[in-house]
């Protein structure tokens, strides 16, 4: 068992693992750049060493000082959250060489599956079924005839990507060619790595994914299924567990491939096989992803269990703490990304200060935050501050608690996705289950802030107009108390 | 009794007006009038806020020249500028921020080239027996610090400039 | 099914009820006293009216208004919560005479359960085990006569009452006419009834009681048991789901005996009924409880159900949700009530303001809140200001859980049980399961505040030093940011 | 640099003093000396302690003469009467409140008979465009509020008395 732990990462995964690993009893280090010296995760672990960098990102990417820390703190693990460090191969290898627990998978594995090319072939191997594809071996007028064959519309892919980066949909024959340019240059740019593929884009694809865990030791067993089909910018937004409507055959051959894929790795830890299923039930192999997922907790809501939990005593070597069969799905849950951006222009990340925070709380609502009240919110890391998890008896509870929850949830200072997260899961598609990755696209003219008349515009300037002085002295005599007193708490 | 007061919503200006503070508080929004009572909550930027009779629920917070409010279970962000920032804006008056009452210095929290955001505590003043934050009107770069810690300084002494609005 | 609620309560019970209406999309009435103007009830509400007292606890006690309230605002039903009039058989009738749904049992069952002598009777009747008791039927010398018969050590108990008051334990026989004196006088003073009765004091005894829900037509379903024998002056502290330890043919008897009571009621909505289990394995009905009890959640946390809503559904007329084979126990679950007061000084109420309030999160844990931060704690109401309910796959990870969220849990501005709460939960005997009422009697030894060495105590009186500023500016010259501006918040 | 601060823990007094604050902060309490470093987490009360090299988890709050500190997973309350306070209330001289500049009343928050708890906020008064509350430094009872809304008032003027102390 282990006794002690660094997380290598900020935010509401870094709070994540360090409660988990409190309420195990682990002695838990945290890690922080300057400009998070006041965030919760800092004061959430038995210590924080801070991490220096110019950049406050680069403080989290560097490998280097991270281990020196985890080594001048006496921590025996590594837990590297999502993101930053987390599927970075060397990264792994250099905390095992200094003989540190890295709690995830195999460095050679995470190398195997960062490389999407590489990562395909492995599939194949296993048997995992692939949307037909174009790979660019020897040249690349060769690659340009291969992607045509397939057919359109097509997707092309850098091997190194992810996020989205580097990604382009081909609709046009004419446009095969500057498309394949472009995205090889950004892979070039984002990667340091051109290497592209094509593969057939399937039309109105549903985002399924299988939660998988495993000892290094050839055992491996599936959480069943998550869908993250609604997405925006290539990015989840809401993601729920078990899938809105999937047929039982089904759902059991995707969790069978993954469990397929990850034996054949002999995956260690958690870890995630993700699947693209196109609207005639056919599914393919998108990606594996050797860490664990930001919308894990639908996972842990449904079958009762504490990932985090199950990553620590798999890296202190006590191997798969279920069976198969000791793992079965109760409810439905949902999960909104709460993000610092602007719906109404495309997503556009938000700054600003957390001036005012309440999160919401209830039977089956879970919030899982990374800010305070009173944090600045800045351009220096994801606009992502929090996700909301509800659990219901199904899928109907668990969207009506998750739409109070976001009316509960108030956060304002900076702008935010929290009444656009209520619009779509309360829209009549998402409760009906008809999703696929251009959800929001599809339903952008219902999902936009509702017009207001004149009495409700009316409500919303006098709410404002009594939170200003100068008018309210007027109206009562009486200023909003605290309002003028200097500092962020009004 | 009859200052309007502009807001703006989503790029649209409402003109406020108050017409009667007895027996009930009046607003007029656009020419149609509102009946308006408030009961603050006793938590600061909380309370119930009835128009017409019609309970909403409010928070808010006010960020130099806006207004964000949850009303009910959405989120707004209203703008309002009042008539003296304005004029200080128009003649670039917000550059300089000056004392106005004679305290001491106790900390100092920006220093010349420093970015602030409209909010950011720039020096600490102590005046009463109390700390007094001193907070930046706009986003801007500090320019001059005109002050030193434990300096004592008179009504009206320059505290604090920043780079005139670009 | 209900479109409207008003909750006449406060605290955490009326925030907890209000949640799931609004997740089931009720109109929300809240009611409030002038002193509860800024209490987070208020603000969960969709509008929420005031009522007027002298005596906050008066407003939640006046019938009259409540009710008018609740015809002002439109409400169609109403919810008690727990204390106040939840018990009250003529106010159950009241709403019920004015049209409006009372979300409860029928009154002529609130007044049968609520009278402990008729209860009992009625419980014997249904084939419920009681201890061996005397009732004052006669004269006063005959119910001496009778209760000397029953054997030392005997409990003195008020026939109308509840939360321990009029309640004695006699030892020795020299005091028992004494003591049955004081208990009536006690009696006639809190519940305006002198009917007091004496029952065998069962030594060591262990809390456990049913929690059961009925349609009011003859169907009854328990939702298995909860444990309550952690208590500090005859009221719960620590409560948990199931039982610490007991065997599956004593639960089973338990559970059938609550039901039989309830069944033989015809009982409406949810209940609990209370049991005493003796060392050797006998149990005596103790009450029922008419009403939703303060540690519901550690039940709702184990069987994956919502009782608010179960109580709203049977209310709103669609019967039991559930058949009694659906109703299944997973994993375990701890409540900790959070109470201000002075547990060194036998847990004296304590009045101050919560000045620095941090509820904690994580996977597994409930926060059930009444307060917020800023609120002054007033000796107007009960001293709990909420329920930490932690849920693990076992009784260890859920002891494991709610430790570290009661180090997470921050309260600064008055006298608090969260330390104290925590040595509980924590102590050897606790874990192995050796529980009984007389719990934090028997270890008061070592269930103190751990005696600092110098290095510790120097180590707190530092971390205070810096929170003065005339220390601080000689310390750094630098004064503690906010410190000294007006207002709670420092 | 060697004044002597006594805080109170559990009815027993420790007297700290400042033995150094360069290179480090060391700490005198009761004749033994520590190290002492503080990184404060950018929340107000909040910090990571560093004590001879061990790192410790504060929040803290104060409360007219009492620090409430966490330490780590357990909660304390620090008694620290200084000496100013101290003094006053051997001499009564906190019942009387009283400006100690000149400013105008906002609003009055407390009436005579008012029972008032210390933090409590017994008026707002306006100065240097700020509203500053004026807090009760003791629990008591009002017994005059010297001053109306709108009222202006010099440095000295009494506001608000409260019952000497029982």
């Amino acid at each position: 068992m282990l006794d002690s732990i660094l997380v290598a990462n900020r935010g509401e995964i870094a709070c994540r693992v360090l409660r988990t690993a409190r309420a195990m009893g682990l002695r838990t280090v945290a890690v922080y750049h300057h400009a998070d010296r006041g965030a919760p995760h800092v004061s959430l672990a038995d210590s924080a060493l801070e991490l220096h960098a110019e950049v406050p990102t680069a403080a989290y990417l560097d490998a280097a000082q991270i281990i020196a820390a985890a080594e001048r703190s006496g921590a025996a693990s590594v837990h590297p959250g999502y993101g930053f460090l987390a599927e970075n191969g060397d990264f792994a290898a250099a905390v095992e060489a200094a003989g540190l627990v890295f709690i995830g998978p195999q460095p050679e594995v995470i190398r195997l599956m960062g490389d999407k090319v590489h990562a395909r072939a492995f599939a194949a191997e296993a048997g995992v079924p692939l949307a037909p594809s174009a790979l660019m071996e020897e040249s690349f007028e060769a690659f340009l005839d291969a992607a045509a064959g397939i057919g359109l519309p097509l997707l092309i892919k850098a091997a190194a990507g992810g996020g989205g980066k580097g990604m382009s949909i081909v609709h046009d024959a004419a446009d095969l060619e500057a498309r394949a340019r472009t995205a090889m240059s950004e892979a070039e740019r984002y990667f340091a790595d051109g290497r592209v593929y094509a593969e057939r884009y399937v039309e109105q694809p549903r985002h399924i994914e299988v939660q998988v865990l495993g000892d290094g030791r050839g055992n491996v067993v599936h959480l069943f299924e998550r869908e993250c089909s609604v997405q925006r910018r290539f990015q989840k937004i809401v993601e729920e567990a078990p899938a809105a409507t999937l047929p039982a055959e089904l759902r059991a051959r995707i969790c069978e491939a993954a469990v397929k894929l990850a034996t054949r790795a002999n995956y260690r830890n958690a870890g995630t096989v993700e699947f693209i299923l196109a609207p005639d039930g056919e599914f393919y192999f998108l990606e594996m992803n050797t860490r664990l997922q930001v919308e894990h907790p639908v996972t842990e809501m449904i079958c009762g269990v504490d990932l985090v939990e199950a990553q620590l005593r798999l890296a202190g070597g006590e191997g798969l703490p279920w069976t198969q069969d000791a793992i079965s799905v109760t409810g439905h849950a949902i999960e909104c990304r709460v993000c610092c951006e602007d719906p109404a222009r495309d997503f556009l990340p938000a700054t600003g200060r957390a001036r005012v925070l309440r999160e919401p709380h209830g039977p089956g609502v879970r919030f899982d935050g990374g800010i305070r009240e009173g944090q600045p919110i800045t351009a220096a890391f994801d606009s992502m501050i929090g996700k909301l998890v509800c659990r219901g008896d199904d899928r109907t509870q668990a969207i009506d608690r998750a739409v109070a929850a976001l009316g509960e949830l108030t956060l304002l200072g900076v702008d935010h996705n929290i009444d656009y997260l209520a619009r779509v899961i309360d829209h009549p598609a998402f409760r009906a289950g008809a999703l696929h990755t251009g959800f929001v696209t599809e339903h952008a003219d219902t999902l936009g802030a509702p017009v207001l008349d004149a009495d409700a515009r009316a409500a919303v300037v006098i709410a404002a107009a009594l939170g200003v002085d100068d008018f309210r002295r007027l109206a009562y005599d009486i200023p909003e108390p605290y309002a003028s007193i200097g500092g962020w708490r009004n | 009794m009859s200052t309007s007061f502009p807001f703006t919503l989503d790029g649209q200006t409402h003109s406020l007006t108050i017409r009667a503070r007895r027996p009930a508080l009046v607003v007029e929004v656009d020419g149609r009038c509102y009946t308006v009572s408030e009961d603050a909550s006793g938590v600061p930027g909380e309370s119930t806020l009835l128009i017409d009779g019609r309970p909403h629920r409010v928070a808010r917070t006010r960020e130099s020249d806006r207004v964000h409010v949850k009303l009910d279970r959405t989120t707004w962000s209203v703008a309002y500028e009042d008539p003296v920032t304005a004029a200080q804006h128009d003649a670039g008056g917000d550059d300089v921020l000056r004392a106005d009452m004679p305290g001491v210095v106790v900390s100092l929290n920006a220093a010349p080239g420093a970015a602030v955001a409209s909010g950011d505590v720039l020096l600490v003043i102590e005046s009463m027996k109390m700390q007094i934050n001193v907070v930046a009107h706009r986003d801007g770069t500090v320019e001059n610090v005109h002050v030193e810690v434990n300096q004592s300084f008179d009504k009206g002494t320059e505290l604090v400039s920043l780079h005139p609005s670009t």
